[in-house]
């Protein structure tokens, strides 16, 4: 068997093998060993794409090229960075009462079905296929939501599917307006409804046709990936999942949503060769960033700032899609990368003062978690630091990267909304952090003995990142410029 | 460099003996005016020697800042009076700093003026200190003002370059620029020398004193420091005035001839302005301490005028 | 068999099946009842599985009859059942008032509808049958949007979500003569099934724990 | 710029490194922890002095290569750096201070043994000199801006070092939120001069405003004195400084005083003298203006304090003022082509920015033995200090003359340097402009005497009179190792005052590279023995002269004594109390005292409010219990930024509502989304 179809068996058979586990440390395993393969497996593909090119398996049913492979990288790392953290978190939670070992046999079963989705999401040539996928995750992943069956949390997950599976539905109403401009002029029924295939005949596609697809599928996807004005589910899931989902939703569940709308996105600029879709995510990301500062701002529980924070960060994404040269392109898809390793951290950290707090408020949390869990706050502090755009992590550079081109492009306005917009959700986040990370810990709450809980798999993330952002291999760099060449419409 | 010794020599001479003879002077004047006899002119030289010879008291809670200050206030106020030219244009230190040096060294002896009034811990001492260095601070900028006046017309910031373009052919007396420049240099003499309407110098009422408060502490030589400073003080700002003023008579060459006609319209002029300071200390209240700013500011207005006069009859 | 005739049958037939879809939802939009509803849903898929046979039929084309039969078995028999057994099993029979009261929601759903004509006016050339289809499908998404919005009960934004599905299935069928390649058809109707169930077990979770299906009392997490 | 200065300075940029490691590496063993990361600071700092001196003083040659440190990380991302005299000239100036410093840490730090962590503290002393030395050599926009926002995270993380002090926190809080609000302007300013050059490099930028449209190059003029200003700490940009200084731990509140608000001036001087060609007159005008004002206003608010620390905060903001004077005359110069009163302001400039960096460095150093020694930094509260630390009092009475620009200390003659320039502006051009030359003039002479004032108060009050309280009472000489720190800096300020002449000649390369000409030989006459004003007849100043001929005099009160005084006594005696049974320190004078007659001349800009309580039994005269209370109201605080804030929260807080839970209203948000951008596609 061969890369891609290995990446969907893998995590696939993980998740069934789990339903028949019972102990919770193989299942843990099972799960770590798992996306340890995919990883391995995405390294591999990185390789076979940057030699040979696009990728494609089951005549031309899956297909892989930069873009896909660079996805494919961010998943693997961040399913295995939150499978680590996974073990010892629901350990802590079972020992805790909050959940039954059931439940987290569940999740161990979920979280892999989950990982497969999103790979079937960024490996499907076919559209169609990738709806579905998508659609997968989006199920997949609501039961992991409404994991710890609180009240909040089932209203977490209700929100999270009921606006996902209506997004998804226009979505879908899109995905079949395309199809209808492909299949426009031959009788025969189209060969396939691949997206290379619709590629190569995108110039004869009816524009009118296309424009209204794109506005459904930027709505549709655009909710799956927290779009401002339809990310109001984000808070909500993120808030209420657990931390490890949490990770997986924040870091790369909305950027592989974000991936499916950028196939169309591709194919719509292909065909109007217009700035239509361009426009449309720029300011739909720059809605986003400048929504999210103040939610940052006011925020009084941890988790949720972390998911507006992410709405931020998506939507710094997206204006560098939108502006469409090289080099913001370029810097969005660094910038992926990095907050793919970046938010999880802060996630997991999260879910430590969580468990060590027992309450995720501000106001309660109080001051002085720097002193009750060091080593926890040593890694949320580097990757606050490095989420708030400050060097020497790589989310400066690709800040900088994008609004520097967008300068460059003469896009001073958007490039100053940018630059606003950030700088106050760095002021945001700032006083956030500083109300419960330093200071006395109020109610003598001490050093609890677990200092070192899910320490793994925040330094390996951190480790990665600093890595990265000082130094980064000539692979993942030339892989970033093909898929920035994709986007950018010159494959 | 050149350096005239003789000169530097002769000019602390003068400097010296000048100084409290011009106190006396004034004192005289005023008491003659006040319908009293008054001490002698040279009482000022008794009072010195007096002090030299007595015993002193220091304040058990003073430091060596305070033992410190006299020397400074003497030695920055001589010093001072050293790059001011008196009888000849050539000032004997005009070299080691103009103007802006003289201000500096004043408000160098102020500063440790200041200091010794807080050293002793009595609450006079700090009163004058305060109030010292706000009428200082406030008088500053009106004599900056005027000192650039001049200066500017000069190009130079050194007194006996400014002297020597003051008595080239463009000088005229009723220049609004001189006449402006001079009065504000005045009120800032009467300021900075502690006169009435700023301060009293014969008073030693608590509540009113300046200058006499930080003193209250001292006694001896080191009293007789301080007063033979702040006399030469007020003698280098007066000669500062006429000599920039009104160079008549200075001597551009070193002949004796030249010399003893320069010193004696030096003295005629010295006399002038201290009748001049007599007038104005007689016939004027003291001031409250918080209408002192007003007459400073006007002071800064003059001279403000006077710069733009100078813009104007460029 | 591609003669004029019976392709003109064939439209009139799609065209009929496609506005009688509009008024079941329409009946949806204003009942109260939750069995009811249900069963309009069921109604209303059975139509939509009637245009998908009308177009295999006159296509010819094989893989539509999958899809007729997958609708039938899947979103007339047993989604309908499904939902039927939940809401008796919790013994509620009544939707509560919703946020707009119905003649009011008959003018916005007028509206939407006349949205509907205006976005699908100019594709009404690409259609290969009945005329307006297009439009009709465009319509049910927009009002089952519509009906997700007005009502509060988590049963009836589940069948209004399923509505939006049948809309995107007509347009599906209506625009594109073969209906979507079978692969991505049987993809979307697992999916569809699958969410349903998950939706199930979410409602059913929510009832116990909130002890109601009333979603407006989910409204805990703010800001 | 010979290959052994470029070495030394690669290693003392890795000395940093080795110091900020081996901080981490001891984190358990504090004193170990902190002879490693101070001594490693001050090696390094040492080398650094060598290394810039030497640079400096090998003269302006051909413009220095510039150094790869590391591999590029993308294109884009360059660690390049290039020691050009400018650069060379404030890396002397942080080397100088961080070298003093350091010593002192080694004995300061002892304060937090067994109460923090030194090994951390010591790293991130470490990491804020290295990223404050590569702010000054970074050759490349982005390497200078990792630099300086790892300058200004290092920076907020010392402030907030005492995390368990609401103040240190908070302080940290609005240094860093203003720091980054100005890192944004930097970055939309240097990426406009990219998008001029198209190149990150800063040897791109040279002169690169000549080709740049005046709206752009305007703009990025007001970008970089924003973004600039708030590091420097000008008025309005200020407010975060007089909060962030006193909340630190002393030896950083030097740090950040004497070297980190350079990096403003750095930058400034960098940006408007190399890169952005000949400036409008505006420009000069504004610079000068802001000076003028940023000097005149943070000295008043100066006055007013009587917490020891924030009183030297601010009179950083005034000497920031003054350094902005002496460029913006500069600016001004450059406009009207006078490139020797161009660079003759400029070396006013330069030179007042490292005679502040090494007095103020100095006080603040003596302001941290004296919180040390008396655990509080109210001034009311010390008092006869000088007895119990002479040493630290002598140190402070240095630093304090030479702040107040008293002859024969370094204050005076930068600011007779600046003087002279703007004496001799005033003929530069016949517009009505140059009046604003000697009011300048006359409002630095106003700075001056207030600060003089000031330091009457802060060491009178502090040092002088009897002790205010017990701690003052028995306060004790700080360590060793502090006091050669501060001895390192007085020698500093004499040197910088006695010898102008010579650190001018290190100024040469600096203006050759800016101005294009070298001064020095214009500006020292008698073999470097008498300092000159640039132009010939412009005056003259000799500090060493004017000490020789003080001590030809000194005979003179000798022979006097001998004449007069030889039988005279001296004993001591009580200060008068006016017959009361003996002074107690409650009847000094105090701070808030003897700043009264400046509060109330300024009552206008002070807004001074207070409040009398006076308990009486029969007369108000005779009061038993008074309680007296005062504030002044800081006008920028209180009518900009207070309300801005408010302002901010208010909006927030209102559009939480937006998110306010129910489903159906987010369905209504993506609905809407819908129909209009279904409106906007067709």
């Amino acid at each position: 068997m061969s890369v891609l179809t290995l990446l969907l068996a893998v995590p696939a058979a993980a998740g069934l093998a789990c339903l028949l586990m019972r102990s919770r440390r193989v299942l843990a395993a099972l799960n770590v060993l798992a996306f340890g393969l995919t990883l391995a497996l995405g390294v591999g593909l990185l390789h076979q794409v940057l030699t040979g090119g696009a990728v494609t398996e089951w005549d031309e049913f899956l297909r892989a090229d930069a873009l896909s492979a660079w996805m494919v990288l961010l998943i693997s790392s961040v399913s295995l960075a939150s499978s680590l953290y996974a073990g010892r978190y629901f350990q802590r939670d079972l020992a805790a009462g909050a959940v039954t070992p059931g439940r987290v046999r569940e999740f161990f079963v979920l979280t892999p079905l989950f990982a497969a989705g999103m790979f079937l999401v960024v490996l499907a040539n076919s559209l169609g296929v990738m709806w579905a996928a998508v659609e997968a995750t989006a199920l997949s992943s609501v039961l992991l939501v409404a994991f710890y069956n609180r009240r909040t949390s089932l209203e977490g997950a209700w929100k999270y599917v009921m606006l996902g599976s209506l997004g998804l539905a226009l979505a879908l109403l899109g995905t079949v307006f395309v199809y209808a401009a492909a299949c426009k002029g031959n009788p025969q029924p189209l060969p396939s409804f691949n997206w290379s295939h619709l590629m190569t005949l995108a110039p004869q596609l009816d524009p009118r046709l296309i424009r209204l697809a794109f506005v459904f599928v930027l709505v549709g996807y655009g909710t799956k990936a927290g779009l401002a004005p339809m990310h109001t589910w984000l808070p909500d899931a993120h808030g209420e999942a657990p931390s490890p989902t949490s990770a997986m939703l924040s870091g790369v569940s909305l950027k592989v949503a974000l991936y499916a709308l950028l196939r169309f996105h591709i194919l719509t600029t292909a065909c109007l060769d217009t700035g239509f879709s361009r426009h449309l995510l720029l300011g739909l990301g720059l809605l986003s960033m400048f929504l999210a500062a103040p939610f940052i701002l006011v925020q009084e529980n941890l988790k949720r700032m972390l998911a507006y924070s992410s709405l931020e960060h998506v939507g710094l994404i997206c204006v560098g899609i939108g502006l469409g040269t090289p080099v913001t392109i370029f810097g969005a898809l660094l910038h992926m990368g990095y907050h793919a390793l970046t938010k999880p951290v802060l996630f997991f950290a999260a879910g430590n003062i969580h468990q060590t707090c027992h309450t995720l408020e501000f106001r309660l949390i109080g001051h002085g978690v720097l002193k009750t869990l060091p080593v926890t706050v040593l890694c949320l502090g580097l990757a606050a630091v490095a989420a708030a755009g400050l060097p020497p992590f790589g989310l400066f550079f690709s800040e900088l990267i994008v609004i520097s081109g967008g300068i460059a492009a003469g896009q001073t306005t958007v490039s100053v909304l940018v630059l606003g917009a950030l700088i106050a959700c760095f002021c945001g986040m700032l006083l956030q952090f500083t109300r419960i990370l330093p200071g006395e810990p109020k109610g003598g709450r001490r050093h609890d003995g677990r200092a070192w809980d899910g320490v793994p798999a925040m330094a390996l993330l951190l480790g990665g990142l600093l890595l990265f952002s000082i130094w980064l291999p000539q692979p993942l760099l030339a892989v970033m410029h093909q898929a920035a060449g994709i986007i950018g419409g010159k494959s | 460099m050149n350096l005239d010794v003789t000169a530097i020599i002769l000019q602390t001479a003068l400097l010296l003996l000048l100084a409290p003879l011009v106190s006396g002077v004034i004192r005289k004047g005023k008491a003659r005016l006040q319908n009293r006899r008054g001490p002698p002119v040279w009482q000022p030289y008794l009072d010195l020697r007096k002090f030299l010879r007595k015993d002193m008291v220091i304040s058990e809670h003073a430091s060596w800042i305070f033992s410190f200050a006299p020397y400074v206030v003497f030695f920055t106020a001589l010093l001072a009076g050293l790059m001011v030219p008196m009888v000849t244009v050539q000032a004997p230190l005009s070299l080691f700093g103009g103007v802006l040096a003289l201000v500096g060294l004043l408000a160098l002896g102020r500063f440790f003026l200041a200091l010794g009034g807080l050293d002793p811990a009595s609450a006079f001492g700090g009163m004058g200190s305060s109030r010292e260095m706000t009428i200082a601070a406030i008088a500053e900028p009106a004599l900056m003002l005027a000192i650039f006046t001049v200066a500017i017309a000069a190009g130079s910031t050194d007194l006996s370059r400014i002297v020597a373009a003051t008595l080239g052919p463009t000088w005229s007396l009723l220049n609004p620029r001189h006449v402006l420049a001079f009065a504000a240099l005045f009120i800032v003499l009467l300021a900075e020398t502690g006169r009435i309407p700023v301060d009293n110098p014969a008073t030693h009422l608590e509540l009113t004193m300046i200058h006499e408060a930080m003193l209250l502490e001292y006694s001896g030589r080191y009293l007789a420091f301080m007063e033979w400073g702040a006399s030469l003080k007020q003698l280098v700002l007066m000669t500062l005035l006429v000599n920039v003023f009104f160079p008549l008579g200075l001597a551009p060459v070193t002949t004796p001839a030249a010399l003893a006609f320069s010193l004696l319209a030096y003295l005629a002029k010295l006399f002038v302005v201290s009748s001049i300071v007599v007038v104005v200390e007689t016939t004027n209240a003291k001031l409250r301490l918080f209408r002192v700013p007003d007459l400073l500011s006007a002071a800064f207005v003059l001279a403000a005028l006077a710069l733009l006069s100078t813009f104007l009859f460029q | 068999m591609n003669t004029a005739l019976p392709s003109e049958i064939a439209s009139q037939l799609i065209a009929l099946l496609a506005a009688l879809m509009l008024v079941v939802q329409l009946l949806l939009v204003v009942q109260r009842m939750l069995l009811t509803s249900i069963r309009l849903f069921a109604l209303q898929s059975l139509f939509l599985a009637g245009i998908a046979g009308v177009v295999a039929f006159f296509h010819g084309a094989i893989h539509v009859y999958v899809v007729v039969v997958l609708t039938l078995v899947g979103k007339v028999l047993f989604l309908p059942w499904l939902l039927d057994r939940q809401v008796r099993r919790m013994r509620i029979v009544q939707e509560i008032e919703p946020l707009v009261n119905f003649p009011t929601s008959m003018l916005v759903c007028g509206g939407l509808t006349l949205l509907g004509y205006v976005v699908s006016r100019p594709f009404t050339s690409l259609e290969r049958l009945g005329n307006n289809t297009l439009a009709v499908a465009v319509t049910l998404v927009l009002t089952g949007f519509f009906l997700m919005i007005n009502r509060l009960k988590a049963i009836t934004q589940v069948l209004a979500l399923l509505t939006v599905e049948n809309g995107v299935m007509l347009a599906a069928v209506a625009l594109t003569a073969y209906g979507m390649p079978l692969v991505v058809e049987l993809c979307i109707f697992f999916d569809v099934l699958v969410g349903v169930m998950i939706l199930g077990i979410l409602v059913y979770r929510i009832r116990e724990t909130f002890a109601s299906m009333d979603t407006s009392k989910l409204s805990q997490l703010k800001g | 710029m010979n290959q052994l200065a470029t070495n030394l300075l690669l290693l003392t940029l890795l000395g940093y490194v080795a110091g900020a490691v081996a901080g981490l590496l001891c984190l358990r063993a504090e004193r170990l922890a902190n002879y490693c990361a101070f001594g490693c600071a001050a090696l390094s700092a040492l080398g650094g002095v060598v290394a810039s001196v030497t640079g400096l003083a090998a003269g302006a040659g051909a413009a220095p290569p510039s150094l790869q440190l590391l591999p590029a990380l993308i294109p884009y991302v360059q660690f390049t750096i290039r020691p050009d005299p400018l650069g060379l000239f404030f890396t002397l100036l942080v080397s100088l201070v961080g070298l003093a410093i350091s010593l002192y840490s080694l004995g300061y730090a002892r304060g937090f043994y067994g109460r923090k962590n030194l090994g951390v503290f010591g790293a991130f002393f470490n990491v804020s000199l290295l990223a404050t030395t590569l702010v000054f050599l970074s050759d490349n926009v982005f390497f200078f801006l990792i630099a300086w926002e790892i300058m200004a995270l290092t920076t907020w993380l010392l402030v907030s070092f005492e995390h368990e002090k609401e103040e240190a926190r908070n302080a940290g809080v609005l240094y860093f939120v203003m720091s980054h609000i100005g890192t944004g302007c930097l970055i939309l300013g240097f990426l406009l001069l990219f998008r001029a050059s198209g190149t990150y490099g800063f040897d791109g930028f040279h002169a690169i405003g000549a080709r740049m449209a005046a709206g752009p190059r305007n703009a990025a003029f007001v970008l970089f004195l924003v973004g600039f200003g708030i590091k420097a700490g000008i008025i309005p940009l200020h407010i975060w400084l007089p909060v962030a200084h006193p909340a630190a731990p002393s030896n950083v509140s030097a740090m950040m005083s004497g070297v980190i608000i350079k990096t403003g001036i750095y930058g400034l001087t960098r940006v408007y003298f190399d890169f952005m060609g000949p400036p409008p007159n505006w420009w000069g005008v504004t610079v000068l203006v802001i000076g003028t004002i940023s000097a005149v206003l943070g000295v008043l608010y100066a006055l007013m304090e009587h917490d020891l620390k924030r009183l030297l905060a601010y009179h950083s903001i005034e000497n920031i003022g003054i350094i902005l004077m002496g460029l913006g005359a500069a600016l001004m110069f450059l406009h009207t082509g006078h490139p020797v009163l161009a660079s003759l302001a400029l070396i006013a400039g330069l030179y007042h920015t490292i005679n502040h960096a090494v007095f103020k460095a100095l006080l603040f150093l003596g302001a941290g033995a004296v919180v040390q020694a008396t655990h509080t930094r109210n001034m009311e509260e010390m008092g006869g200090l000088v007895k119990r630390m002479p040493a630290t009092a002598f140190f402070f009475l240095i630093g304090a003359v030479a702040i107040s620009a008293l002859p024969p200390l370094n204050g005076f003659v930068s600011e007779w340097l600046t003087y002279q320039s703007l004496l001799q502006g005033f003929g530069t051009t016949p517009s009505l402009i140059r009046l604003m030359f000697p009011l300048s003039g006359a409002m630095l002479a106003l700075t001056g005497a207030l600060a003089a004032a000031c330091f009457v108060k802060a060491f009178g009050i502090t040092f002088l009179a009897q002790p205010r309280s017990a701690h003052a009472a028995d306060a004790h000489e700080a360590a060793p190792t502090m006091l050669v720190g501060q001895g390192l800096l007085t020698a500093a300020c004499v040197f910088l005052g006695l010898f102008p002449t010579l650190v001018l000649k290190l100024l040469d390369p600096v203006t050759q590279q800016l101005a294009g000409l070298q001064l020095s030989p214009r500006l020292s006459l008698a073999d470097g023995w008498v300092l000159s004003g640039a132009v010939a007849t412009g005056g003259t100043v000799s500090m060493p002269g004017l000490v020789l001929m003080a001590v030809c005099l000194l005979p003179l009160p000798l022979g006097l004594w001998l004449v007069f005084a030889r039988g005279a006594k001296v004993r001591r005696g009580p200060t008068w109390d006016c017959g009361l049974q003996g002074l107690t320190p409650r009847m000094a004078y105090t701070a808030t005292g003897f700043s009264k007659p400046i509060r109330m001349i300024f009552k206008a800009l002070f807004r001074p409010r207070r409040e009398v309580q006076r308990e009486y039994d029969f007369s108000p005269y005779f009061a038993t219990n008074l309680r007296f209370e005062s504030h002044v109201e800081e006008l920028f605080l209180t009518r900009i930024y207070r309300p801005m804030n408010w302002l901010v929260w208010r909006v927030s807080r209102r559009m939480r509502a937006l998110q306010a839970g129910s489903l159906q209203a987010y369905l209504i948000y993506i609905f809407v989304t819908l129909l209009l951008l279904l409106l906007f596609a067709l």
